[in-house]
């Protein structure tokens, strides 16, 4: 079936959005790369080291050609900061697309709610592809589709903790009210808290350290592209409603007891 | 000649822009360079004189998510 | 890799036990067994409907060769009922294998603890390749394995229900002390049930109505295979951690902004 | 000759087991027959005599999860 | 003991605020908000209805004395409306208290964070209390804290849903970084979410559709209170850690059967 | 009101059953006893220590003529050995009450179905007023109570791993098909537990280290005496319904801005 | 004279305030008085003259969550 | 005498089970006796009269949930 999803005018046959930060090597990645059949990857964007300028340029080691790179503003702590990131990223002439990623907290890292409608505006206005990581608020979300977001990145939780979805219900009213594609950004831990997005009606997922920090970063990729379909077929599929009582699943006639 | 470069304060002979980025081996990498906080194009880099204090930021991709 | 599942001495490929109830045609029953790739199929025994003495007999749709039949004691009330079921699916002479379900409950069709224990015992001892259905108490399925089942399967939730994994703490301790194959049986809903099961060490998952029942029965068998293989490669590769805080995956040096 | 069939009360002319199948047009279908609570294997249809009275089931397989 | 919260200046013994809306009758209400214990009462600011002026003046019901109102500007779409409800509600004399609530979505009157934001910090500069109804989104929170609010109202669930505390860990995030108390506003079902919410840390519960359309409002407000004092008790005494194996609480020497 | 609950004949004021082991020292058991206003006590049977004959007879500290002593049979690993232990309580003279408790397992101590079945069916014989610890398999459950059980103890998780209800629907069923009283025994972690578990329509909480092993046993004792006062109240309150859509609490009409 | 209360097109004969809220009974009734927009202190109800087209709002404390 | 006391072998001089309660101070306890499985009731203490050999448990009641 060619059930795709269009962002920004590109056609994607791959739900599954990938980080490339924190794999143990350059080689264990491009392998889940690989494998996951991910067509859209996520990247930051820092200072050349100076002692050593040729080192951990991620991008020597994936093709190119094969991709939709979607850069991030980690590190911008306001929307100017995040606005200045995005243009440096839209300079190298690789990608127009951005993920608005921006926050003041440490231990949360979860992202600012004004800054980043103020960046996802600016951005959206001067021509990019805005794909702003938020915090599951429907309000917020609706927002930042309001001001020209391409699509919505709620957080299942925060980066990094594996913690999955915590909140559904947020999650299901923000799918619901979409009028753009919603991508769910952040926090999952396993394969299951992929499924169970999908299963709401998420249009895709991005996720990095559930895959890089697993113990077989190679094998988690694979299980979590077969999350992604199984989740997915699951949603087209219109699963059975949930009942208090049962049904029995064999022939309720004809028993052999029967009198 | 004093710059200040990805927030360090360097000394360096190159006159123009294309041969301070190429002193660091960088002219083939995709980098990214601003320079007082505008962006300078890979053409311009050529034609782009240096002068004293100037604010460069050479930038690149990095793994992340 | 091969990742194989054995039961009852016979090496199994897929992980993935298909019920054959309630399809809406056979059509559609074939092909959803096609697209699972099951290799264990379940089936009840009823009387013959001597008014139409062709009807419903359900082997003439399925291929016999490809697949381990397990056939049901459903119906059954007591260990001797459902002893005498399992003796007459025995002397159709095409499995040794059976699931034994014993309910006394319309209500909930939960199986009987003692009758079960009962069956299981009996039927073990005359060589049968016995399932049980039982439920999720884990001190009742190292019984059932001591007294001879082959794997044992508790219940995820109610037959027919669509409720999921009810207690997955009671699976993960099942799962721990087993010495047996634990199949998850009845209860499931959708794909992420399948995949939490999965996720937490099951050897396989029993479904029927999930599939069946479906809008599209057919693309939700697929997702349940795709779900099996998820939650499978997510447990063998070592999911990270839930963490309380956030952890970067960008580059944490190097930043723009830095001084 | 009077027999509990399957739960009701039926007449027969049929002298032996396979016969009544066949009567049925089960003899090539895999059903599994139980006479008085034994089941009789296959073979043992053809030489297996009814009685007034037997009760008897005959079974198969259907659709169950 | 003297366990009181403080906000405004003003020391409660209560940890349990009330709504005025949707009761049965006067009566009903009256005897709810008595046994409730209640110190802070909410209400709304309404035109009066010129056809029958006298009527539906709720606060004929109550004895001014004895509370805290805390006006609330629902009806307002954006800052400057709450903004004039909220003048309007302190040029009664009655209370320089306000309740920022801005809703735009009438499916579930989600607050919207910016303009929240924003009446809040106006009303704070201009010597209001306030107390805004929010998302749970932990920035934003701590956004409203800097602006000047006096304490925080992030929703458990949407308003009038019953559907209890979405997400816990949000709610614990809030709780942790709050320097101001943090009261848990709409969305209450039942006696367990108010306990919940208190066992997290909650410093109070604002409510009234789980009272005041329960079948019994009076003892539903009964059981209210003793939920705020339970769950404050079980947060004040440390509860045991959650653990995976048992622990036995009868003595484990001196068994009879021992050798 | 009088609410009560009646148990083999007796009839109870107090719904909070609690257990006599681990506290830190006598004094803070009496506090946390009397604080509790419980009514049904349990304890245990063991050898007296000859060495000190004198030492823990836990009764040399309680009243007891101001309860009812529910020994246990921990310790017993089959019915037989329950039975006996059973007697020696009884022979005490001080009750003819008994909590039957046999498991085999020193992992997770959760009872054994079919010994259990078989000492509460003899016990229930002899005269005895036998409220067994069972897991929460309802088929179970009503099998305990045909064979004579008083009352059924479902445990919400394993003795003191305080993990609260592992299964509310089953625990739900357990009290839609009982016709003694249902008490929930065991893994209660803190207040919010014995809530939900009241709610649910459970008759009485026994639990033990929840309170014992609290950092504040006696504050804890008068949180978990809120919590049946919270969670009873709610119960027969009649709760509204969760719904997905929000409903204002806050008048409809008048608004300020209507036009 | 004309005015516009509470959103209504409303006629009265009120020349003050004071008068437009007596007339509605309201006088000891907790209700606080917007005119165009502006909020009327109670004590400032006698000396408030109306005039044609003025937007006033009356408005009170209702059942609310 | 040899007796097996709470499952430790002990020697003991007393005759009766009333003795031998009361070499424990534990006549006046809230105790339970039972010999080779079978209880004795408290009021036959006095007549029972010990062998040698004989299975005694003295149990009580302790902290349990």
């Amino acid at each position: 079936m060619n059930d795709t999803l269009e962002i920004g005018g590109r056609r994607l046959k791959s739900r599954f959005f990938l980080g490339t930060g924190r794999y143990p090597n350059p080689f264990v990645q491009n392998e889940a790369i690989r494998i996951s059949k991910s067509e859209v990857l996520t990247f930051a964007i820092r200072r050349v080291n100076l002692e050593a300028p040729r080192e951990d340029a991620v991008l020597q080691h994936v093709n190119a050609e094969d991709f939709v790179f979607l850069p991030n503003t980690s590190g911008a702590k306001n929307a100017d900061e995040a606005v200045r990131i995005a243009r440096l990223a839209k300079a190298s002439g690789l990608s127009n697309w951005i993920k608005v990623e921006i926050s003041v907290n440490a231990n949360t890292l979860l992202p600012d709610p004004v800054e980043t409608l103020k960046a996802t505006e600016k951005l959206a206005k001067e021509g990019f592809v805005v794909l702003p990581y938020t915090s599951d608020d429907p309000v917020l979300c609706k927002r930042l589709e309001e001001v020209g977001a391409a699509a919505v990145m709620p957080g299942a939780a925060p980066i990094g903790t594996g913690l999955g979805i915590l909140n559904p219900y947020n999650l299901s009213l923000i799918i619901e009210e979409a009028g753009v594609p919603v991508i769910v950004d952040a926090g999952i831990g396993t394969a299951s808290d992929v499924v169970q997005a999908m299963e709401l009606g998420a249009d895709g997922i991005l996720l990095n350290t559930a895959v890089a920090k697993a113990r077989n970063p190679v094998k988690m990729a694979e299980g979590m592209k077969y999350a992604i379909d199984a989740g997915r077929s699951a949603y087209l599929s219109g699963r059975i409603p949930k009942k208090r009582y049962a049904t029995a699943s064999s022939e309720t006639e004809k028993f052999l007891m029967q009198r | 000649m004093r710059l200040e470069i990805n927030g360090k304060p360097e000394e360096t002979l190159a006159a123009t822009l294309a041969e301070l980025v190429g002193n660091y081996g960088l002219e083939k990498e995709l980098v990214v360079v601003e320079v007082n906080g505008k962006i300078v194009d890979r053409e311009k880099w050529k034609g782009f004189e240096l002068e004293n204090g100037m604010k460069i930021e050479i930038v690149h991709f990095v793994g992340g998510g």
